[in-house]
């Protein structure tokens, strides 16, 4: 492992953000520090209590019966979807727009893409006063409208951002630009372990809470540690909020599992690649303030990726992760846009749980290697799909997949 | 102003400030199209251009406003790539007598040639084609080593930008690796034009006057009235780049219909570049005349 | 207080459904006693780590600082909708359907109003691997689309009711006749206090757990009993299910708020009741097999009622409660539609917390009333409002209230 | 078959069983209207009813299948109420001489007349209006204890409804409280017509052999066969509803044009009612003299 306090991990990190930021982001080190690690005026404490209190934590780890019984082998959901809000994205919005608060910042602004982490941060915003503007992509507001009305409800701003394909990417770029125009009473709200440090670290130290728990719950449930936990990655906060307590204990594997798309192939010509498994087949290269492993042509222009679910739209991934499946403690794996629809008709009528298009990505690299997991698997359930009923069903539907139920009982309708 | 230079070590770009107030005009490289990129670049000079930024277009560019996202956006659509900016910069360098700076984001610098080999190849490669300096606007000074020293080792000056936000300890390192001009931002926020001129800016000029190496302010300039009163305020240049793109932009989404239309579009648009520029030096002229003479002179 | 062997509360409650069920009912009963009084085969203990592990509980009581502040009290939110499927529905659905595989039972049916029922029962169904059939009325079908979508993923049947006004009452007639016809393999699951004897008492028990998690929880953060506990009451199991362990705390008041609709009257030439508080205003009849209090005319034809909030829109109400409120022990209050919907935004801009619009009322009320509630609230937030955001803002709008949000951001768009 | 009844205590209802099988005809009072109601009650006995239920609406018939509940609608859209069904009733009892019979709701019964008066006043107007028994489907026995109370003070029979899935124990409870006739539920689920006679039919009736009271089977019956298979099982007698409201119910949904239409319409469904009972009641009689005599009768 790297040493962290430069605000690298191994070669990957670093803070490449315009002069402007610059300073504010000295300044947010010295607040992560000071706040996040040294729990000065209690922050850490507030922060803990509002996470139970508010956002509904410890959240379960729960034995999925049907599905150990399935694989013939013990799998464990880690239940973030029970998180308020919906996702783990809580867990970070709320740390960070608490520390916004701790700063005497008065505005704050975040990206979204599917939607999750502006929800999440506009409710955090709500909670605490603060007032929030959220820019999204204006591809991404036309296909997470829910998320869009909860946030309009939460009273945010919603700016839809019309250059580009519309989705997260541009959505990040036109934050940053808001954030240089208005860095001296504004804090932006990151939504993964991305961006320039301190992000990818205080990111992650928000979500860890996720392995913390999880940790504790299954030696107390299990009796051990798993064999393997499982998370999805997009940018990657779930991942590394899943992984991180369990990075020293060697004998569990970590497996991120990104989105495999539609292929893994790239379309040079067109600029996009149909998936966006940047921590599998990416290059390293700079993005959004770090350094790390990202979707690029040769020339380095980056690449449009896709995914049927937006949360995992991304043609980068956190630093953190890139080097730690450089050094091969993290196994990148991937699963394809059918598999991961697949997954969450599985769980929904298995289990009784809707999960995440993002999180039936891990769920669906369970399905097609359970053999590769051991005999005890933590899977962690970063959201709740309601989010993506709409998307479900229409791909379903233009799939023909065979897991879909029918939804022909609107079909009599008025 | 720049105070005497140290003939022995002064690059191009320091001597571009030398005499008189300099005008930095930026364009976006293959916006709309290779060839006209080159035509405007002459109009800027023959307009009086000092020293002319030649943006090599990234995807991602997060230090811009909409105007040079659009003109970004137009290159990239247009095919523009590293390997033919160098071309057309080549192409250039011949013909115009002014120094070149590449205006780009790392990314670019540092994918260029051999992976693993770092920022050096592309540096190598625009020095070749006749650049002289490199601003790379998401490459703070902290991050700086590597680039730094493919620069020294190509003769290359390379530019920091300084924010209204940039803390007195944050200068003094930039100021430490800064050669060619010191990049003053006017403003907080994204390059686009402006109606006025910020305070900022004079308080981050009145923080430079010791200075050794010019200051040219950017971020929102526009008008020959900005550039007046920004080096009668003690600016050793003016950056500007939204509005000359602005007049590119308007013959792009205009949208031709033949080819000879098209050249005499491109003429049109080479004479308002031209008169913009000139009108924008002139406000520096004035603005250098309204200054009291300094010790040293 | 009446005894409650004989399955009546005072003259409320019994047993008024045709023959054909009686048997099924006495088997019930006899169930009801055995597992969930008598905790046989450890009934109650798995019930109870099911609804933590797979349900989320406990949830928590969280003081909300700036209704808190607005009130000049101590209010603090009992966060029902933080239970998985994201209303206190669940915790009902999940024993009934457990309590039905202990039975021997194959099949589930059940009714649903505003969804939240029959999603919670296809969950529970999907998880404990029970084929299952919901009933609702084809309005609240079109009403409540994301709900039908949630249960169909699940894999529930959804049956289309098309008689009448298409609401809750038929649903729950249908769903009575598919019992009585399929009454040996089948047991119904009932979404509310109500119905015959033993639904109510059980139903209740079954969500008692909020109360008893919530009197815990007051104990220990704020050192007492608290003054009074709202909660909306439709069918009133979220009320009876945060009242029950206090009732016997004679200095707690309880209150239920009921939908005051658009308007307290009544239309007797329509049949129609523009609201649906029967425990304010109704009278005592015998509805889908209980003796309680009703809306309906002096013939005893039973009223449509309405509110904005599908969940509450329901003629009748729980034996018990009615009893109560006939003691006096309960106080029944009633908010109306617009108070309602203003305390929706209320709460999703205050505290980032988007409740149900049938929790809306109970948290109309303190709004309306705070100085009747004494100095430590306690309001059941039973549900979050996820699934109203249609309704909300098209109803806002109408209503041009100043609390809404506005939601132009989609004007632009494609 | 009914055993020797004892004429000192024998109802009127138990009286239409005493010589040959019963046919016991539904209809829902008010559909489409209360004249067409009166027309089709005398249909119905003209071709052959012994007992004629006549159904006072409620808005939530939950014991009832769709064809029923339709009827039931239209009714109430029509404007039936417990005070005109009582004036309708009150007209036919003078009309046709086979016993009427209420079948109705718990809710309607318990809020007649005065409020805190419990069923007595429903079964005082209904007595008045020459009711002479009460079908309540949602009234288990164990429910029943006023209403009974109040049929005994007025002479009126209480009729108990045997399902496939009562118990022994139910059984008994139920034969010692009902009078009239016991109603053989012929199978689970709600009224309507079916195309076969269900085997639990059978069960039912052997259960019940013993019982004094005559036995009527019902839910599903509509045919000829039906009703002659049943007999023939051991029943007294058929009750057949949605048979019967089938063929109204094509009427009002035809919808006519003219008065004089309306005249000739109702006198087209009044003739096939009649055809229908004739059909039923050949079929119970058939059935009925398959039958082993039995000894003591
Ligand atoms: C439920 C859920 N899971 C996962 C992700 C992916 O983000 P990350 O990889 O940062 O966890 C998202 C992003 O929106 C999400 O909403
Ligand atoms: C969130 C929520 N609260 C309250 C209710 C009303 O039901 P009850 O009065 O039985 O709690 C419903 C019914 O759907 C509901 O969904």
């Amino acid at each position: 492992m790297s040493s962290e306090s430069d605000g690298k991990f191994g070669d990957y990190g670093g803070q490449f953000v315009p002069e402007a930021l610059m300073p504010a982001i000295e300044e947010l080190t010295d607040a992560y520090e000071r706040y996040v690690l040294d729990n000065e005026d209690g922050f850490v404490d507030e922060f803990r209590q509002r996470l139970g209190d508010f956002g509904g934590r410890p959240t379960p780890l729960q034995r999925a019966d049907r599905l150990s019984e399935r694989y013939d082998r013990d799998v464990y959901l880690k239940r973030e979807d029970l998180l308020h809000g919906g996702a783990h994205k809580l867990n970070n919005a709320l740390g960070q727009v608490l520390l916004a608060k701790y700063m005497g910042k008065d505005r704050i602004v975040a990206e979204t893409g599917a939607g999750q982490h502006g929800t999440a941060t506009a409710m955090a915003a709500a909670h605490l006063g603060m007032p929030c503007e959220i820019y999204m992509g204006r591809t991404d507001i036309n296909r997470q409208r829910p998320n869009v009305f909860r946030m309009r409800i939460h009273d945010a701003e919603v700016n839809p951002v019309d250059v580009g394909s519309g989705t997260l990417k541009e959505a990040i770029n036109a934050t940053m630009r808001d954030w240089a125009t208005n860095v001296e009473d504004t804090h932006y709200v990151i939504g993964s372990v991305v961006g320039p440090h301190p992000f990818p670290r205080m990111v992650r130290d928000f979500q860890s809470i996720i392995s913390e728990e999880a940790r504790e719950q299954i030696r107390e449930q299990a009796g051990r540690l798993p064999d393997s936990v499982v998370a999805c990655a997009g940018g990657g906060s779930n991942t590394m909020g899943a992984f991180h307590e369990f990075v020293g204990d060697e004998d569990v594997g970590l497996v991120a599992v990104e989105a495999g798309g539609s292929s893994l192939t790239i379309d040079e010509e067109e600029g996009l690649a149909p998936h966006s498994a940047s921590l599998s087949v990416g290059e390293e290269g700079v993005l959004h303030g770090a350094r790390t492993k990202l979707l690029q042509n040769p020339d380095g222009q980056i690449l449009e990726s896709h995914s049927v679910s937006a949360g995992l739209d991304y043609s980068g991934v956190g630093p953190e992760l890139a080097h730690l499946a450089d050094e091969g403690r993290v196994r990148p794996v991937n699963v394809d846009d059918d598999a991961a629809l697949d997954a969450f008709h599985r769980l929904s009528t298995l289990e009784g749980i809707i999960p995440a298009l993002e999180s039936s990505h891990a769920l669906g690299y369970l399905e097609e290697n359970p053999e590769q997991l051991g005999d005890l698997v933590v899977v962690n359930v970063s959201g709740r799909g309601d989010k993506d009923l709409d998307t479900v069903i229409e791909e379903s539907d233009r799939r023909d997949l065979d897991a879909a139920p029918s939804m022909e009982v609107f079909e009599g309708g008025e | 102003m720049a105070s005497e230079p140290d003939p022995a070590t002064e690059s191009d770009i320091e001597e571009a400030f030398a005499d008189e107030p300099a005008l930095v005009s930026y364009v976006a490289v293959g916006d709309p199209d290779a060839e006209s990129t080159k035509e405007y670049v002459r109009a800027l000079v023959r307009g009086g251009a000092d020293v002319v930024e030649l943006g090599l277009p990234f995807s991602e560019p997060i230090a811009e406003g909409p105007t040079i996202q659009q003109a970004i956006r137009r290159a990239l659509d247009a095919g523009m790539t590293p390997d033919r900016y160098f071309d057309l910069v080549a192409d250039l360098s011949g013909d115009v007598d002014v120094p070149l700076v590449c205006m780009t984001y790392y990314n670019l610098i540092y994918q260029y040639g051999e992976s693993e080999a770092g920022p050096e190849p592309f540096v190598e490669a625009a020095a070749e084609a006749g650049i002289s300096g490199l601003i790379v606007p998401d490459l703070p000074v902290d991050e700086s080593g590597p680039l730094k020293e493919a620069c020294e080792a190509h003769g290359l000056d390379l530019v920091f930008i300084v924010a209204p936000t940039t803390t007195d300890d944050r200068l003094d390192r930039m100021l430490d690796r800064a050669t060619g001009f010191v990049y003053v931002q006017g403003r907080l926020g994204t390059t686009g034009t402006r109606t006025d001129v910020s305070s900022e800016t004079h308080v981050s000029l009145d923080r430079l006057a010791d200075t050794k190496l010019p200051k040219a302010v950017g971020f929102g300039i526009s008008e020959r009235e900005h550039a007046r009163e920004i080096v009668a305020g003690g600016a050793d240049g003016v950056v500007v780049g939204s509005a000359f793109v602005d007049i590119i932009a308007e013959q792009s989404s205009a949208g031709s219909q033949t080819q000879s239309d098209d050249v005499a579009e491109q003429k049109n648009v080479a004479d308002r570049l031209e008169a913009k520029a000139r009108e924008l030096k002139e406000g520096a002229l004035a603005g250098w005349n309204e200054v009291p003479e300094p010790e040293g002179k």
